[in-house]
């Protein structure tokens, strides 16, 4: 899972695997972080109850 | 450790059907020496960890012209297809808990780091390889035989035949201490193949020309004609491996002067066992 | 701060985020992990100093040389012991299986003494008292003889102390239990005189011809023989295998002929008419037959015609011809007897008549023929001193010549013929013909006393159980016999300190011996049985010490024996099976399970096929012919004379149809749940046949009824 | 009492009566986790599996909601990516579907394994060569994925979203959800395709081997087709039946005409290559192994060719055929029918690629396997099914899971269920 496990080697299946896999988590948790910062901020801004429906 | 490495060894086994007996001495062995467990019954042969298990073969003829052999059934140790490595079990397991050592072509099991979802047993078609239902239990006491040699297994992992690894180890241990680069034939010899009263269990390395095993199989080589997957072919008449033709590459051969036992070691369609019996075995390259 | 619904929710969140990104749950998991590889309930066994330690097994007459592997103290590993004479590194597996026989849960750990339907221990002064004191009322009853002793095997000093007791002690009835040897050393007397046995050199023959010998199924040495076949491609030699089933040996032979159950003697009478009709026996052998040859052959060419022998057998005529005239060409033909191990019952005739095969063709004492010779006796115990009580005992007749008589005498007297008996490392009720009967006679003799190292079924109905070291813990003269062609004398050793309070056999027969004193006691003045061993192995002693073992006769035997034919000459009739069933139920021996003492273990019980124990239930093998309607697995119950069975039924291509085949070995009733109530013990359906003119418990089978269960 | 938490404008039955429906099935749920408990405590000797059958019941149940649960990758792909809108107003609740599926799938994996304190060993000691990992890795993101994309409609919660923070993040969620969803559906493409790699990868199996593409066999192909095909079915059929249970209408029909048209045409273009697969396996790769079609067909009584027959055929070939053309699909009876027929199908698929596998023997002297579940498997397999209503009626309630709920139903209030 980690190149600090014994079982990794640098070959082409594991960059394709990993590379796939650690790029999937960075979308997933950038777009997470995004969403909770923004919300945040909105919810600082004080935007709060007005716009209720979209 | 590199598969084109000089000190590589492949190590492999025939068995003699002609010979065995079926008298059970290969499986006690086993358990024996590799700590196997038992349970109350043992009779529901589909959960009773035989790693060593003997098979009877019929001929499926009526009486009188009925007749049975014996086939012992270790772990085949296989190569996978072109024997690369990747055999059937190895290639699925997620957990990297089995292992294909390219310095011996033993198929290793790590039980501790197996977590028991068991779709190594379901890849392999042999059947060898067993799975801890329940946890190992020994009457009071008689955990006292249990060997250091090989750690007994806990519940809800996977075991099979590791062609007794351990006493590998050891005879490698004993020759870098007596200043050997390598081992001897006798030196290593499975518990199965030392147990045998008929000697019918024959086990050494097939890349050394040397040894019995190799004089017997006289393995091809070169990737079969028909199947490329196919590596390791025998060059005597009368020896076969099981399901061949699927390209799992077994290390275990089978040796037998009978036809139909011959016949029975892999599946055929209606005619093509008599095209491809005198076929067998004959592709020799020199 | 006052806690409401929304801060306490606030609280739990927040705690729940704090666990999470801290490593408290990494470190959970880790532990969690590590946990489950070092489960403290699955043992780690300790690592240690290896060692290993030659000895011999005593499990079955094989006699094999094993060499134990130990980690400190612990015996780990059993294997056969490289170059030792009669297995040269090869096991079976009851062998290997050794160390479960030590830590058996059936293990008798201390003396015991039976109170009601239970056992209570007591110790080894008062249990020895105890059997003294007894002892001593039959003495002073001046009825020496109603102290009887079954013992497993006639050869060996253990054997021979016990022979000291009752012979000092004044009783002529001591027993053992039906072994090949007994058998081998039955029909050597009959043809070739008293004291001799015979060996086969089935290593060296080209033509083994076989009457339902289980060559590869646990007859003689195991081992040995196991090895003499699998040389047999190498050397051309051929196994003819004549029996009613498709046993292993028949799966393995060259051929197989099925022979109809209980025929086997007028077979090999037919072959002999055969090899006497085309002149191809041994002429000048057979000129120095004795009692009556001439007259044999004459009824053999009247009553053995080959449309006759046909007609019994069941085998077609060219095959008869056939299979006796390839015998009588081979070079170095052998015939072997004894049905499966050659231990349970057998017919003295059919044995006879099979060895009077190889008398014929000349055989005897050839290379690989039949070796006839003296029984050795290796041991050298000092004469007995007896005293008045001793010497009037033994001028009394025995009971009978064989164990089923001694419990025949029990069963059929109103007074108790037998006042106390010694069971030795044997067990009869469980291994004898109908054993209903045989623990019915248990149940009259009022003191019965156990030399056991398993709680067995002959052991549960002791009075007073004598707990013996298993063969691991003790040292033992162990001789072979059992048909092998060279005579050994191996060394078991103790391999591991005794795990419980047992003794040595011999070492409780000197205590009985000292606290019975007078003659007795003098005649046992050992200070141990080590000692007794050392002094009475004498010239073997050295030998036995430094190699393990002593070879006391190997190749072929000089002087011819003598040949006398009187018993067949006579005209024995054959022995025919019970009952009125349309069926025959014969026992199958299979080299998974000894058939008995000791039990099998939990790793050979494990190795049996579900074609012969499933579940709790015992397979019986049918023909699918034979067994009409019925399906595989679909359950039977056997109805004999004896007794019944509910059994499960195997379609087998294999079994002669009209047979039906039941293994032996299964059935036990003792308290291992590895090992006992687990099918049904087949000596509940068959009871004794006593063969006319012998005497022995010749039954081959039983006539059976079957029904759908 | 809890008409706080049920969304604006919705009629919703009475608390006791919903309490009373959770409490049945509820009852069916602790069934379950008593027996999960048996299994975690006693070890797998709880169930019938042996070692001949080392995949069973749960393996099955495992690739048969993970199939099912296909709708809502395939949905948020075409509604995310694809850009077809009218499937906002039926997204939620194949989100919702999905979730249940994947969370079940993940319990079922978590009981299945012998060693579950060491299940994470499948990530840490990853083997990438192996089928399962592949699974193991995108069926465990793509959790993740439903949970996000399972959150914002949680946060919609009427007394959730009065929260600033809450609402602000569901806006915010919303706001990206295609880059989740092109996430997920890519996720879903390996998964769902590794799975059917799992079988084709046994070359030590004749019946589950398959020829493939580069490391891909093709089941791994029809595994992520089928899964797309048939996941908007049970999308479909779940609506169905939640609209039969609460009696009202949910789905306005054009919604449900689009999905199942789009699911027909995927169902038709699958079994096309399921059949080429087959006839290809059957004539060229197996008797290139010696074997005769009939040897896995032919022994007993249940693995007969009606099960061949069953899932091409009936399953397959006539729920597409029904769902292509206008006729059949917009026929609410015919509908239904083609929508069950195909959630059989596809689980029948999965039944044949697991426990068919299993029980055929491959060497000649081998036997047959069948097997029946034991009581333990079966309730842990039905512990799912109890779950997963519940969440459904759970959600139902207390959220806005369909936009067009309100709309359908202003006219007359009807009579509520749960």
């Amino acid at each position: 899972m980690f190149p600090f496990n014994f079982e990794w080697v640098w070959d082409m299946a594991h960059v394709i695997f990993f590379g796939g896999f650690w790029y999937a988590i960075s979308i997933l948790g950038a777009g997470l972080t995004y969403c909770i910062l923004k919300a945040a901020y909105d919810t600082f801004k004080g935007g709060g109850e007005s716009h209720h429906h979209h | 450790m590199n598969k084109n490495d000089k000190k590589a060894h492949k190590f492999g086994m025939v068995i003699d059907l002609d010979k065995c007996t079926g008298c059970g001495s290969c499986m006690v062995s086993c358990m024996s020496e590799n700590n196997v467990p038992f349970k109350e019954d043992e009779s529901n042969k589909k959960d009773s960890i035989t790693w060593m298990r003997v098979y009877k073969l019929t001929n499926g003829k009526s009486f009188p012209e009925t007749e049975i052999v014996y086939l012992p059934r270790p772990c085949q140790h296989c190569g996978g297809k072109g024997d690369h490595g990747h055999s059937p079990c190895v290639s699925v397991c997620p957990a990297t808990a089995t292992d294909y050592g390219y310095d011996t072509g033993i198929v290793s099991q790590i039980y501790t780091r197996c977590f028991g979802c068991r779709y190594c047993m379901g890849a392999c078609p042999y059947h060898a390889r067993y799975f801890n239902w329940w946890d190992p239990k020994w009457p009071e006491g008689m955990e006292k035989y249990l060997s250091p040699d090989v750690s007994p297994r806990m519940r809800g992992v996977v075991e099979k035949c590791s062609f007794c690894y351990h006493r590998y180890q050891a005879a490698k241990d004993k020759a870098y201490y007596d200043g050997r680069e390598d081992i001897e034939e006798n030196e290593y010899q499975t518990a199965c193949t030392t147990a045998c009263p008929a000697g019918a269990i024959v086990f050494g390395d097939l890349y050394n020309p040397a040894h019995r095993v190799h004089e017997i199989v006289k393995p091809d080589p070169h990737p079969a004609s028909i199947n490329s997957t196919v590596v390791g072919k025998s060059r005597n008449p009368n020896v076969f491996r099981l399901l061949e033709r699927l390209g799992t590459n077994p290390k275990v051969y089978y040796l037998s002067e009978r036809e139909w036992v011959r016949k029975a070691g892999d599946n055929y369609l209606a005619g093509e066992w008599d095209k491809i019996k005198n076929h067998h075995g004959s592709e020799s390259h020199g | 701060m006052k806690v409401d619904r929304r801060s306490f929710l606030g609280l739990g969140l927040g705690a729940v985020a704090g666990i999470s990104v801290s490593p408290v749950i990494l470190k959970l998991t880790d532990d969690s992990s590590i946990w489950t590889q070092n489960w403290p309930w699955t043992p780690v066994p300790v690592d240690g100093e290896v060692s290993y330690v030659s000895s011999v097994c005593s499990l079955c007459p094989g006699s094999c040389g094993i060499s134990v592997r130990k980690i400190d103290d612990r015996p780990v590993k059993v294997e056969g012991l490289d170059e030792y004479p009669i297995n040269d590194g090869g096991a079976c597996l009851h062998g290997i299986s050794i160390l479960q026989y030590l830590y058996d849960p059936a293990r008798i750990k201390t003396p015991l003494k039976k109170k009601g339907d239970k056992f209570e221990e007591i110790s080894w002064d008062d249990a020895v008292s105890m059997v003294a004191k007894k002892l001593s009322d039959i003495r002073s009853a001046k009825t020496p003889e109603k102290l009887a002793c079954i013992i497993d095997k006639d050869q060996g000093s253990v054997s021979g102390l016990f022979k000291r007791l009752m012979k000092s002690f004044g009783s002529t009835n001591l027993y053992t239990m039906p072994s090949f040897e007994s058998y081998l050393e039955l029909t050597a007397a009959a043809l070739h005189g008293k004291g001799t046995t015979i060996g086969f050199d089935l290593e060296n023959s080209d033509f083994v011809l076989s009457f339902g010998a289980g060559v590869i199924e646990g007859w003689g040495s195991p081992v040995s023989c196991f090895k003499a076949n699998a040389s047999r491609k190498e050397r051309g030699a051929k196994l003819y295998q004549i029996e009613p089933r498709l046993s292993n040996t028949a799966a393995n032979a060259d051929k197989w002929v099925p022979i109809k159950p209980g025929t086997e003697a007028d077979l090999a009478l037919g072959m002999a008419a055969v090899i006497l009709k085309k002149n191809l026996f041994d002429a000048a052998a057979a000129a120095k037959f004795k009692g009556g040859f001439n007259k044999l052959a004459a009824t053999l060419q009247n009553d053995y015609s080959l449309s006759k022998t046909s007609e019994i057998t069941g085998i077609k005529e060219t095959d008869i011809e056939e299979t006796a005239t390839l015998f009588a060409k081979a070079k170095m033909p052998v015939a072997v007897f004894g049905k499966g191990r050659g231990d349970g019952s057998q017919s003295l005739k059919e044995l006879i008549a099979v060895h009077s095969l190889n008398c014929l063709v000349g055989s005897i004492n050839r290379k690989g023929g039949a070796f006839i010779q003296p029984v050795k006796n290796y041991l050298e115990f000092p004469e007995e001193s007896m005293d008045d009580a001793a010497k009037e005992g033994i001028a009394k007749p025995k009971f009978g010549q064989y164990v089923h008589d001694l419990f025949e005498k029990v069963n059929v007297s109103s007074q108790p013929a037998v006042e106390a008996l010694f069971v030795y490392q044997s067990n009869p009720c469980y291994a004898l013909h109908d054993t209903k009967t045989i623990k019915q006679a248990f149940g009259k003799i009022p003191f019965v006393v156990s030399f056991s190292s398993f709680m067995d079924e002959t052991a549960g109905e002791a009075d007073i159980i004598l707990p013996v070291h298993t063969f691991i813990e003790r040292l033992e003269d162990i001789p072979s016999g059992a048909g092998l062609a060279k005579m050994v004398v191996g060394l078991s050793k103790p391999v591991v300190k005794p795990l419980f309070n047992t003794k040595h056999p011999g070492d409780i027969l000197l205590l009985i011996a000292k606290a019975l004193g007078g003659s007795i006691g003098k005649n046992f003045e050992w200070a141990s049985y080590d000692k007794c061993l050392e002094t009475v192995a004498g010239s073997i002693w050295k030998s036995l010490s430094k190699s393990g073992h002593a070879i006391l006769a190997k190749g072929v035997p000089e002087a011819p024996p003598e040949v006398d034919m009187t018993f067949l000459a006579g005209n024995p009739a054959s022995v025919q099976s019970n009952g009125d069933g349309d069926l025959m139920l014969i026992p199958i021996d299979n080299m998974r399970l000894p058939s008995s003492a000791p039990a099998a273990a939990p790793f050979s019980i494990k190795t049996v096929s579900d074609e012969v124990l499933k579940g709790k239930d015992t397979v019986v093998e049918i023909n699918p012919k034979t067994a009409g309607s019925l399906k595989n697995y679909d359950y039977v119950t056997l109805t004999t004379p004896v007794g019944t069975a509910k059994v499960m039924i195997n379609l087998n291509d294999g079994m002669m149809p009209g047979v039906i085949g039941m293994v032996k070995g299964l059935g036990h009733t003792f308290d291992n749940k590895y090992v006992s109530n687990k099918g049904v013990n087949i000596n509940d359906l068959i009871g004794p046949v006593i063969e006319p003119g012998s005497g022995v418990d010749a039954a081959f089978g039983i006539k059976v009824k079957i029904s759908r269960a | 009492m809890d008409s706080a938490l049920i969304p604006e404008g919705a009629k919703r039955c009475a608390f006791p009566k919903f309490a009373l429906g959770i409490a049945i099935v509820g009852a069916v749920v602790l069934w379950g986790v008593y027996a999960m408990g048996l299994i975690w405590w006693k070890g797998l000797n709880q169930t019938n599996m042996n070692d001949n059958y080392g995949f069973a019941l749960w393996i099955w149940a495992d690739l048969a909601v993970i199939a099912v649960g296909g709708g809502a990758f395939f949905t948020g792909l075409l509604k995310y990516i694809f850009k077809v809108d009218e499937l906002k107003n039926i997204i939620n609740f194949a989100v919702i579907i999905g979730f249940i599926c994947y969370s079940s799938a993940l319990l079922i994996l978590a009981i299945d394994i012998g060693q579950p304190l060491r299940g994470w060993f499948i990530f840490w000691h990853a083997n990438v060569h192996s089928m399962l990992t592949e699974v193991a890795f995108c069926l465990s993101c793509y959790f993740a994925v439903l949970t996000i994309e399972f959150i914002p409609n949680i946060l919609e919660n009427r007394q959730a979203n009065k929260v600033p923070f809450f609402h602000h993040l569901a806006h915010n969620m919303h706001g990206v959800m295609a880059v989740f969803a092109a996430t997920g559906a890519f996720l879903s493409f390996f998964h769902q395709g590794s799975l059917g790699g799992v079988a084709g990868v046994m070359y030590g199996r004749p019946f589950a081997v398959r020829e493939g593409l580069l490391i891909w066999p093709w089941t791994f192909f029809l595994f992520t087709w089928s899964a797309a095909a048939f996941g908007p079915c049970f999308t479909l059929l779940v609506t169905k039946i939640t609209e039969a249970v609460t009696g009202k209408k949910l789905v306005k029909d054009n919604v449900v005409h689009l999905l199942a048209k789009i699911s027909g045409w995927m169902i038709t273009t699958y079994i096309i290559a399921k059949i080429i697969d087959t006839i290809y396996w059957a004539t060229v790769t197996v008797p290139g192994l010696g074997l005769d079609i009939d040897h896995f067909y032919s022994n007993n009584a249940f693995y007969g060719y009606w099960i061949l027959f069953t899932e091409i055929i009936i399953c397959g070939v006539i729920p597409g055929l029904l769902l292509i053309m206008k006729s059949t699909r917009e026929n609410p009876t015919l509908r239904l029918l083609a929508i069950i027929l195909g959630v059989i199908g596809v689980c029948l698929n999965r039944w044949v690629m697991v426990l068919q596998i299993m029980a055929i023997p491959v060497m000649s002297f081998d036997t047959w396997a069948l097997y029946i579940p034991s009581w333990q498997e079966v309730a842990t397999t039905v512990l799912p099914v109890a779950y997963g209503i519940i969440l459904i009626a759970v959600t139902y309630r207390y959220l806005p899971v369909f936009p067009q709920e309100k709309e359908l139903n202003a006219v007359q209030p009807v009579t509520e269920t749960e």
